[in-house]
This record gives structure tokens, C-alpha cells and sequence, in this order.
């Protein structure tokens, strides 16, 4: 009788607890709280903060794989078992064993797994969904498809200089990378030059590019990354005015700029085909993001496919954020996520927002000296993406300085341009340190 | 996959490397960054310019596509919808 | 000449067809007729009735994996492969190496498996749906998730000792599992502890949560154990009524309930959050479920995404309504369902309907013992989940009793409370028997 | 996964053995499942009572993000219900 | 510093690209340009063109496996252990160890993605997609659900002698197949029975029915046939005509039908049962096409479970077609598409649509001879199906012979009939080619 | 899968094999095709008669379903549209 009762309480979430568990649970209510009540990118962060909930859920193991569970779950015997699928004679902890599956092949995984399932467990829910949206990469991509189809280049089209605010904004990504690397030189911290570059494209300012990175080049860092570009991307009208103000003149932000030409659907239709060329011939390790991105835009702009392009925009993109959220969500477990790492990310995430909006405010102001056509250097600061909040920025703080100035625009070409400056930035990082 | 050169460094990874790697990285990162967009915008210019010289006003063709392709991707909902409101607004007129 | 003709007559179903698939096709066209015509769980019961049809399609093996595929029209060669990866060295029947795959674990499925991909067999379409859909266990998790998203927690919010009602009526679970026990104990059925628990499942009235339980404790009668589930969900109307008015007085039946206080908005987002806290702390085994039901629940009340609650209610929940209903159906096999077991199944579902239905009514009239404000026994009834047709029902039968008396929004408590209580019961049995 | 408590028995299956496990199933299950939800009313009362009492009328906060939000998400098809709609209704009004 | 360079050269789609790349970028630009301006087929040419560019793009291999990009870019040393898998001692091309491994078995295939997954090799994105929809034949059938859920067999059952003209438009298919083998024999071109089979489908004008065969009977000429599959589908405006025209006399053209009878809502649906059972008990092969085929129709027409069938018609068709066509377009590789058996295919898909359409024709014309209610010959033509292009041709064309006479309703049942006829045809291939 | 009867042939493959195979596949195949299509018209007529002769006008049933599902089906977008779609129209009627 009595040790029934034993195994019902040993059974509870009360029990199994650990404090790190509680933690995580905390920081995911936290999320909660600044998506419902502050309006902080509900839309992903509802689903991360609650995803966070559940998967540190004691004893649920619902973000673990089978693998994971038997690990914490399993009978000696079963341990002993995939100790041998390891070649490990004698092992003191679990973690031993944990360590040494971390670092086997797939081959060894297959074992452990098929050893795992016999035993009788099974995948967390959270875990499958990771596998399936993130770990194929497939989720960021279907997400881009949808931006894509709800993105007008319009704006960019009428005056594709601002490209080149676009480019400039980038400059936050990388000059976080070398803050990083820095901090690892100073001994601070420990970031390997994927983690570094995983951690630099919080500066991208666009979450599904922030995703897809982090899943390539650094998984286990994946959900700090994910919470501090979606965090800092909610931030940007507290991050942003005050560097744009520091940076520019009164009469600066007070430049009107000309009225935008009307830009003809072929140039629209066109447009996308010609970016996807050029990835195509300059940087094939972009083609995904960027392919999928001119695909949903083509389906938008041909005016043949709007069923397709409506579902791109609507049921195919909500379900792949639902999922997408949860999976990312599965990734904040204590032991990853409470770990100095995830400091130095909060603290670089901020100087790449900061870094890539001064570099933006900055490069306007040169194309200023430059060009003849004025250019108000607030709409650099939309450079870094971070659609459409970035540009809603740009037009308010212009419109502090002029009250019929309206930027709004203006700052969609550099903001739209940001994008495809990120996802090149991507490639690039995929490219070269993947 | 493709070129990695930094695997051989990556794999010493001693602290001054990851330093001068990262600035490399800094380097060739904005200068493609830049080509790139360079590159798209004299693209894009050049489209445009095209376009505008030698196929003006295309807009005839979309109005010919759109009300039939629209119609067909919200086809139940909205006849509903039409037919509810309608009644609807009928009843209240009443 | 002659032989082709033969080989074509051959490959008919006529010609393949056995009598269990002929009587399957049958039952299953008989779930088609109370669906359409007679309006039994139409959303279930018509996917539910033609992929009962289609798994029987005599030949076709839709429902078959590739290796039993190969089991039943591999040549000799083959077979002999087969045998020799399940270390069988002569054997007379296949069945004989049935037998040995179904008992043989994970590395020995994956080799059978290889040699049937080899010899062009291949997995039909409803064993692809059932292995995505349920035996992974996400469809049930994503219907729940979208009822939560359906559901209005506000009547249990204004009382919440209703939830007591949803209590209760779980006995109808654990009285069946008991019944099943009685019935092996009998010797009239021989079903394992499991089963008895996946059966007793059915007493929840809640078609998601006996499709997870089934397939993790019973996976060979969850074609029963679902259709069972929603038949008698539709006979609510029918079942319950008499038990209703067979435990209660006229005046009983007549208590007029007072009025619900408006719930706010507030309580109405923590609801989900604290119901999900609970479920960490007490019962972890039963996260899954109700944690996917709670974040719809969030999305719902949250306000902040009603893109995704919109998606998940509507596109999302019919996408996978579709493929719950055809995997169920894959489970239509005649040798599965044609089994004395389905009989005491059918049977045992029933007596566990009316074991909740009275259990229910009850507790209800005990409450009206030891609390002041009056209940009417009559919403106990409504514990049973069988959202919404139970809380329908309790409305009904009061207005008969008083015309003027509408129970409906009293009963829509215990009715959502019920599915809260048959979810709990859901993850006690699999932590306990799981 | 966890703790189950009836895996010698289970594996010895006898008659006898399966009806006293589910009379336990039944002591168990029902006790748990009280536990949880009278725990959770006691929880939601709480709640409720520290909403009524701390943070009365959160009610403001809804209408502010509603409008904004649904039109988003119906958006394609409910503007096109609207213009066909009220076209229709002129129509026929002629 | 300049080897630096030369990497980043070396990475870009310049430096790796190979004609038969931009080829096939061209060609994808063609149907882009055919989809979007001219009109043809474009919910499907759109995906497919833009999935051709993005397959193509050099050195980002998204339409290849892990294994296939690590056959292309990967190290000696990792080379060396997959020959060693291939059981290859010593080998001058990497073609060779392609060679081996197309034609080794599932086992070496698992080992050999191993070596390449822990080379740090992954699937493309278009490969995943591939795999998810067609290879595993679910896409194909999904749509063909919803377009079930779209199809109103009520013309045909007002006049079933119309399915007689749903038949003998197939005689298109088994005579392409035959002109195939004829030209194999001439040695002209090299195709097995089964590749000649999968050509022959594309008489079936119906674009999943034919992606669907192609992917069990030959994958590798799955591009090719599915692009003349849908180009003739939207060029059967073009096609048809002359050949009524031809076959018909001016009197036989204005022959004015009887009125169709109105169908009641019970017969539309038992109609879809009764075919789902007669292809149970003839054709099994043809189970899993008609069978969903069914599923939809009776979603639809059963009006108990609208929110099935309006997802069925909408979000998920739509979601499928997009994944669909971008699997198709992965299919548009330069080794497979720029052969000599494309122009085949090509050339045999025009016969095909052809013979269809005359056979259709006269068949017509014989029924009138037998039968005594008169039939317009030029409905024959709409039995080809391309619903519901097909159907309005033989409007078009009669409406020149009688202004005042409206073919389209008659034309409508041999238009679905040759959905069902081809769906047949396809389970005759798969069963006797298979 | 099922009884390829080609498969010696097949494994052969000389060219004028193909040839008679294919028109072997003719002959059976318009043969089925022709042989269901006939079973079908026979028993779909069958069908109709039957439902003419025994069971007319089932159309009572479904209005008393139609209204309900869809209702329930298009819910959230629909209602939506009504309510906009009939404050716009009043709107401009003013
Ligand atoms: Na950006
Ligand atoms: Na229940
Ligand atoms: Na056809």
C-alpha cells in the first residue's frame, strides 16, 4: 500500500522538480506576460513562452527525445544496454553516457534510439515538433514563403538606393560577431565562431532568418537566440530613438523626401524573379531563405495564383507559427538556456539592434553627401528590418521633427531591404562557417 | 557544406584565431553584403529602365485576372457571407 | 492468353476478397448511414465509416504496412529473406512469421522492413496517415488544441465547484476498467490491464482523448475503442435521459439555479495558465493533453492571436480531423474488430456512458446536501463531457420539469469539466498501467 | 514511461491479480482525480478572488486589441464579403 | 588572403555552374512566363517553374539527398568510406559510386546517408519536400480529394451513357503507350514498358493522376511528364478543336440535346459509394486514387460535414498544390529533363491528348448510331477530362455550328467521367506494369 | 506489387517484346476501362431508379442540416463580414 502511494507522489511534477525546471517555467511566464499584456510579438512569443512552459514540465520529458527519456528514466538494465550500444564498459553518471551519445554518429543514434523505443519509450510531443519544423529547417522556410507573399516592393522599386541602407543595417550582425568573438578572447565567455555567427544574426532583426541560423550553426543556443531577436525586435521603438537622434540633426530628420513613383506590376513581377537570379549566381548558400521568400512574393505579384498566395499569407503560415513557436519553445531547458552563454546573448543581441541602426542612420547620412536626391536619414535606421515596426519608427521620429513629413514609405524600401540584407548576411554565415 | 577555410583554424579554435577569424568574417561578410545589394540594385534599375522603354503599362492585364481568380479562392465563405448579410441587413431594414 | 486472363481475374477484388472484409465494409458502410442520415458525429463518423471501407478494399492493403504487404503477396524468395532476418529457420504458415514480427523489436522491424522496400512493396496510404497522424499521438493533441481554442471556460470560472460534477462522472472510466477486469476475471474476455484501461477511457466522452489513450495502452482496439466512443457520444439523447430522471424527484429536476456572475477577461486568460501549473505539479503524464487544450484555450482568450486561434479552430482542426478520421478507420480490419473483444467492448462502453451519466447526477444532488446555493442535479449529468450534447440534454430534461428553467449555461460547467476530468483520468492510466 | 507499479504482476497476469490491480486503478484513479480538481477549484477561486480584489475590469485592455487583430486575420476574404456584399445589395435594392 | 578569395569565388553559382543548369533555368523561366502571362495552368506552373530555377541553382543542390550532395562535395577521405559502404575497392569517376548506389538496396542506403549526415551533409529543401508529398503519394491524393470535394457528378448521372465517352478517351493513354514502345522499338528512343506506361498517362489530362503513376512507374521521368501534362491540359483550347472539327459534320456539331434530368441530393450521394465499391470489387489497384477521389465527392455532397469539405477545397488543396509543384519542379534536374526522352514524351503527350480527344469523338458519333436519344459528337471530346477546360471547348465549338445551343452542362459528365476513366487506367498500369 | 504477369518479359526486354506487351496492355486495358465504366452506368442507373422508385425527394433533409454546419463552419470570418459589411452599407446610405 504504502509504496504505492510512494510511486503516485514520486510520479508528480512536485517531486521530480528541479529548481532549474522552475526557473525556465518562470522566465516562460515572463514571455507570457510581456506577449499578452505589453504586445511584445504575440504571435511568436505566446507560443515560445507557453512551449517553454511545457517543456520543462518535471518528469513530461515532452521536449526530450526517446533517447533523452530513457536516459532519465530507464531501468539499469536498459542503461547498461545502450552503455554497450556506446562501446562504454564502466560509467559512473548518466551524464557520462550523455556526453558520449552527444558526440557519437548517427549510426550509434539509430542504435540507441531502436534500444530506447523497445524499452518502451517514446518522443515528446515538443521534441517531434522541433524535429519536423526546425531541425528540417523547413518551418523558417515555409514562414519566409508567407513574409514573402505579404511583402510589397513597391516602395524599394520607386528607389532601390535604399538597398543600400539595407546593406549597411548588416554591419550590426557582423560587428556582433566579432563582439563575441571578443568576449571569448577576453575569456568571458566561450562561444565557438559558429555560436558567434549564430549569435550575430540577432542583428538581422527578423526572427525566421534568427531561427534558421541558430538551427544550422548553433542548435543548442537556439532558444536564446530565438527569445532575444524576437524580445529586441518588440524593443525597437524604445532601442532606436534615441541612437536616431543622436546621430542626426534637427534639420536632418526634418528632410522631405521626394514623392514615390508609381511602380508598374511587371516591374513587381519581375523583381523577385531577378533577386532569386542573382542569389542563384552570387551566393547559392542563400538560395533557400531567399528562393522561398521570391517565391511567395511571385505568387503575390503574378495575380494568376492569389488562392495559393492567400494561403501562403493565412491558414499555411499560422499553422507553421503555432508549431514554429512550440518548437522553439521546446529549446528553452534549464541546461541550456540558464548558462552565462545566454547573458553574453541578451547583451550582444542589444549591440547588434544598436550597431546595425546606427550603421543605417549613418550610411543615409553618406548617400546624403553623395547623391542629389535627398535622402531623411531616419529611414536608415529601417535597414534593420524588423518589418514594419522599424519603418512606423522612422515615421514617428520624423514626424517629431516635421509634422507633415510622413517617412512611413520611404523607411518600407530600406525595411524590406533589411530583409534581404539579413538572409544574405545568412548565407554568407552558413556559407563560410557552416 | 561548401568551402568552410576556416576548418582547419575552427578546429585549433585557440582564442587570438576566433579573434582574427570573426574580422575576416566582418570583412568578407559586409563586402558580399554590399556587392550583393550593388549588384541588385544596378539589376533592378536596369529592369525597371526597361520596362519603362520598351513594355509601358501593363496594368490592363491584372484587371482581366483578378475579379475571376479572387472569386474562385474565397468561393464558400464569402457567397455565404453575401447571402447572410444581405438577409441580415433585409430583416433589420423591416 | 488464358493465364493473363486469369492473372487480371486474379488481381479483383472479387477474387481476393474474404468474407471479414466483405462484413467490415458492411459495418463501416453502416457508420456512413448513422452519420449522414442519422447525424451520429458526422465529422468523425463519415471519415471514421470510408477509411473503414477502404482499409477492407480487398487486395489493396491500404491500411497494411509495407512489410505486412510483403507478408501477404511476397514470393517465396522473399518470405524466405524474411524468415531468415526474424531467425526463423522452417516454418509452415505465415502467420507463424506475423507472429514473430509483431512480438520482434525495433532493429528487426527496420530490417524487414528494408527487405520488403527492396522487393517493391510498398506502405499504403491509410497505414501513412494512421503512423503520422496517431501513432505518433500529434492529431489527438492538435484536435485538442483546437477545442481548446473553442471553449469558453467563463460558466466553470462563475462556479467552479462544478468542477466536482466533472469529477464524479470519471467514475464511469475506472467503474468500466473494473468491469473489463470483472469480465477476464470471468473468463468471458481475456483483456489485459492495458486494454481494460483504454476501454474504461471511453466512459471520458471525449473522442481526442480516447484516440491517445488507445493508441498508447491498445493500439489493436482503437478502431473499437473510437468508434464505440463517438456512437455513443451521439446516443447521448438517448442514453442519459432515463438514468437522469430514474435518480432524480420532480422538484429536483425543477431547483432554478442562480444566476452565473460575469467572469472577466482577466481570470479568463490565467484560467489555462494555472490549470497548466497544476498539471506540472501533480500530474505530468497528463501535460500533453492538457496542455496542448490550454494553450488553444490561451490563444482564445489572449486576444493577441487571433490569427493563429482562427487557424486552429478552423483550417487546422479540419486538416486533422480529416486524417484522425481515415487513420481510425485504418483500424477497421476484420481481424482486429471481428473479435469477441469489440462485443464487450460496445458493451462495456455503454455501462461506462451510464456509470458517468449517474455518478454525475449524483454528486450533484450531494452537493445540494452540503452546500446552500441550490444545485440542479439534472447539469451533473453534463460531467460526462460529450461536449456540447450532454449540457443540451440537462437543459432539456429540466424543461420539462420547468419550462421556465434553462439549465444550458449552468451545465456548460460541469460539461468543459468533464473534459478537463476525463483528461486527468487519461494520464493517471498512463502513468500507472502506461 | 514512468513508475509503473504493476509490471511484475502485469507480466504474471492472472485472473485474480488484474481484478484487485483495477480496484486499486479505481481507488487511485478516482482519489487523483478529485485531488487535482478540487485543488483546482480551490486555485481558481484564489485566482478569481485576487483578480476581483487586486485587479478589477481588465476589460479596456480587450476592445484596444481586438479591432486591430481580427481585421488582420479575416482580412482577404471579409474585405471582398464586404464590396461584394453591399454591391449585391445595391443591385437588387435598384 | 587570395586563396580567401578564390573560396568565396568558389562558392558562388558563377564559379560552379554547368550549362545544363541554366538550361534548365531557362526552361523554368519558359513555364514561369507561360504560367503568368499566357495563362497555362498556372496553379501548378508556377510552382513547378519556380521550383525548376531553385532546383537548379548551382551548388545549393536543394532538390538533392544528403547522399547526393556529399557524392558531389564531399572530402576523399569521406568518398573512400562511402565507396566502402558501396563495397567498392577502387573506383576513377564519382559516377561510378552514383551508379552503385541507384542500384544498391534500402541498407546501403541507410548506411551510406549516415556517412554522409555525419559529413555534416543534409537534405535539400526541395528534396524534403519531394519526400513528403509525392514520393510517399500522399500529395497527389490529397488533391485529388479536394477536387472530388469539387466535382458535381449530377450531369453525369442525369445521363450515365455519358461515362461510355469517359472510356473511350482513354484509348488515348494505351496508345500512346503503344507509339512508345514503337519507338523502341525503331530504336528512335529507349523506354522500358513501365516508362512507357507512365508516358501514356498524360492522355489522361488530369495532372495529379499522372504525377501519381509517374512517381510509382518512373520517377526520373516525373518532371518531364508531369510539365507535358499540364502544358497540353492548357493548351487543349488549341489542341481540340480542329480535330472535332474534322470528325464532325456541320449538322452533326448542331445536333441540340434533351434537356438533363434534375438529379436528387440522395442519388449524388450514393454515387461515390458505388464507385468506391465497384473499385473494390474490380480494380483495387485503383483504390487509393478513386477512393479519396470518393471520400471528397461524399464530404461534399453528404452536407453533414461542410467544414471538412470546405477545408478539403481550400486550405489543404491549396497547401498541397504548392508543395506539389515545388516537388515537381525539384524533378527538373538537366541530367534527367535534357534527354532525348523528354522530346519523346513531349511529342507522345500531343498524340496522346490526339487520340483522346478523336476517340472520344467517335465513340460519340457510334452512340448515336446505336442509341436513340440524340448525342452531340462534340461532348466526346470533353472525356479526355482537363475539367473543366475540356467542357467548354465542346461548348465553344457548338455554339459556332448553333448559337442557341449551350453544351457546356452535357459536356460536364464525360468531363468528370474521364477523371474517373483515367484514374482506372492508371490502377490497369500500376496493377499489370507495376 | 500485385500479379505483374511481365515481369519474365520484362527482366528480358528485347525490343519487340515491348511491343507486343504494350499491345497486350491495349487490349486489356481499354478492356477494363470499358467493362467498369459499363459496370458503373449499370449500376448508377440501378441507383437512380431505385431512389426514383422507392425513396423521391430526400431534398426535406437537408435544409434542416445545411443552415446549422455551415454556420458553425464559417463561423468567425463570416460574422465578421456581416456585421462590417452592414454598418458599411448603413454607412453610406446616410
Ligand atoms: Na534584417
Ligand atoms: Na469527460
Ligand atoms: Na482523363
Amino acid at each position: 500500500m504504502s509504496e504505492k502511494l510512494l510511486a503516485l507522489w514520486q510520479s508528480t511534477g512536485l517531486f521530480q522538480a528541479d529548481p532549474g525546471q522552475i526557473v525556465m517555467m518562470a522566465i516562460s511566464g515572463l514571455l507570457l506576460y510581456l506577449a499578452i499584456k505589453r504586445g511584445f510579438e504575440p504571435l511568436l512569443l505566446v507560443p515560445i513562452g507557453f512551449g517553454g512552459i511545457m517543456a520543462n514540465i518535471p518528469g513530461a520529458g515532452l521536449a526530450n527525445s526517446a533517447v533523452e527519456n530513457a536516459f532519465l528514466h530507464a531501468s539499469p538494465e536498459v542503461l547498461a544496454q545502450m552503455a554497450h550500444a556506446l562501446a562504454i564498459q564502466s560509467w559512473d553518471s548518466v551524464n557520462q553516457l550523455i556526453h558520449a551519445y552527444d558526440t557519437s554518429g548517427v549510426a550509434t543514434h539509430i542504435a540507441l534510439q531502436q534500444i530506447a523505443l523497445d524499452a518502451g519509450f517514446a518522443n515528446g510531443a515538443l521534441y517531434q515538433f522541433y524535429h519536423v519544423a526546425i531541425a528540417s529547417g523547413v518551418a523558417p522556410l515555409v514562414i519566409f514563403m508567407g513574409v514573402g507573399a505579404m511583402t510589397d516592393f513597391g516602395p524599394l522599386l520607386a528607389n532601390p538606393k535604399t538597398l543600400f541602407l539595407g546593406a549597411a543595417a548588416q554591419f550590426g550582425i557582423f560587428a556582433t560577431v566579432l563582439g563575441a568573438a571578443g568576449m571569448t578572447y577576453l575569456g568571458w565567455m566561450d562561444f565557438s565562431l559558429a555560436e558567434a555567427a549564430a549569435i550575430g544574426i540577432i542583428g538581422g532583426a527578423d526572427g525566421p532568418t534568427a531561427i534558421y541560423v541558430a538551427s544550422k550553426l548553433a542548435p543548442d543556443l537556439l532558444g536564446a537566440i530565438a527569445v532575444s531577436a524576437y524580445s529586441y525586435m518588440a524593443l525597437v521603438p524604445m532601442i532606436q530613438p534615441p541612437i536616431m537622434r543622436a546621430l542626426t540633426t534637427e534639420q536632418e530628420r526634418a528632410i522631405v523626401m521626394t514623392q514615390l513613383r508609381k511602380v508598374s506590376k511587371r516591374e513587381k513581377i519581375l523583381f523577385p524573379i531577378i533577386l532569386l537570379i542573382l542569389v542563384a549566381l552570387i551566393l547559392p548558400d542563400a538560395a533557400p531563405l531567399l528562393g522561398m521568400f521570391c517565391f511567395g512574393n511571385l505568387m503575390k505579384e503574378s495575380g494568376v495564383v492569389d488562392r495559393l498566395s492567400d494561403t501562403a499569407q493565412n491558414a499555411l503560415i499560422n499553422i507553421t507559427t503555432i508549431f514554429l513557436g512550440l518548437s522553439v519553445g521546446a529549446k528553452l531547458s534549464a541546461d541550456k538556456f540558464l548558462d552565462v552563454k545566454t547573458l553574453g546573448i541578451l547583451s550582444l543581441g542589444m549591440v547588434a539592434f544598436a550597431m546595425g541602426t546606427a550603421a543605417g542612420v549613418l550610411m543615409a547620412k553618406l548617400m546624403n553627401k553623395v547623391s542629389s536626391t535627398p535622402i531623411n536619414p531616419l529611414i536608415g535606421s529601417a535597414g534593420v528590418s524588423a518589418v514594419p515596426m522599424a519603418a512606423r519608427v522612422s515615421n514617428k521620429v520624423g514626424l517629431e521633427a516635421n509634422p507633415q513629413n510622413f517617412l512611413l514609405m520611404h523607411a518600407m524600401g530600406p525595411n524590406v531591404a533589411g530583409v534581404i540584407g539579413s538572409a544574405v548576411a545568412a548565407g554568407i554565415m552558413i556559407s563560410l562557417v557552416g | 557544406m561548401a568551402g568552410n577555410f576556416f576548418d582547419v583554424a575552427g578546429s585549433v579554435a585557440m582564442q587570438s584565431d576566433i579573434l582574427n577569424e570573426s574580422l575576416q568574417l566582418l570583412i568578407y561578410g559586409m563586402g558580399t553584403v554590399f556587392i550583393f545589394l550593388y549588384v541588385l540594385v544596378l539589376a533592378t534599375s536596369g529592369m525597371s529602365w526597361v520596362v519603362a522603354r520598351f513594355a509601358p503599362e501593363p496594368e490592363p492585364l491584372k484587371p482581366a485576372k483578378r475579379p475571376s481568380q479572387p472569386s474562385r479562392a474565397v468561393h464558400p465563405d464569402v457567397l455565404k457571407a453575401i447571402g447572410l448579410a444581405v438577409q441580415e441587413h433585409r430583416r433589420e431594414r423591416r
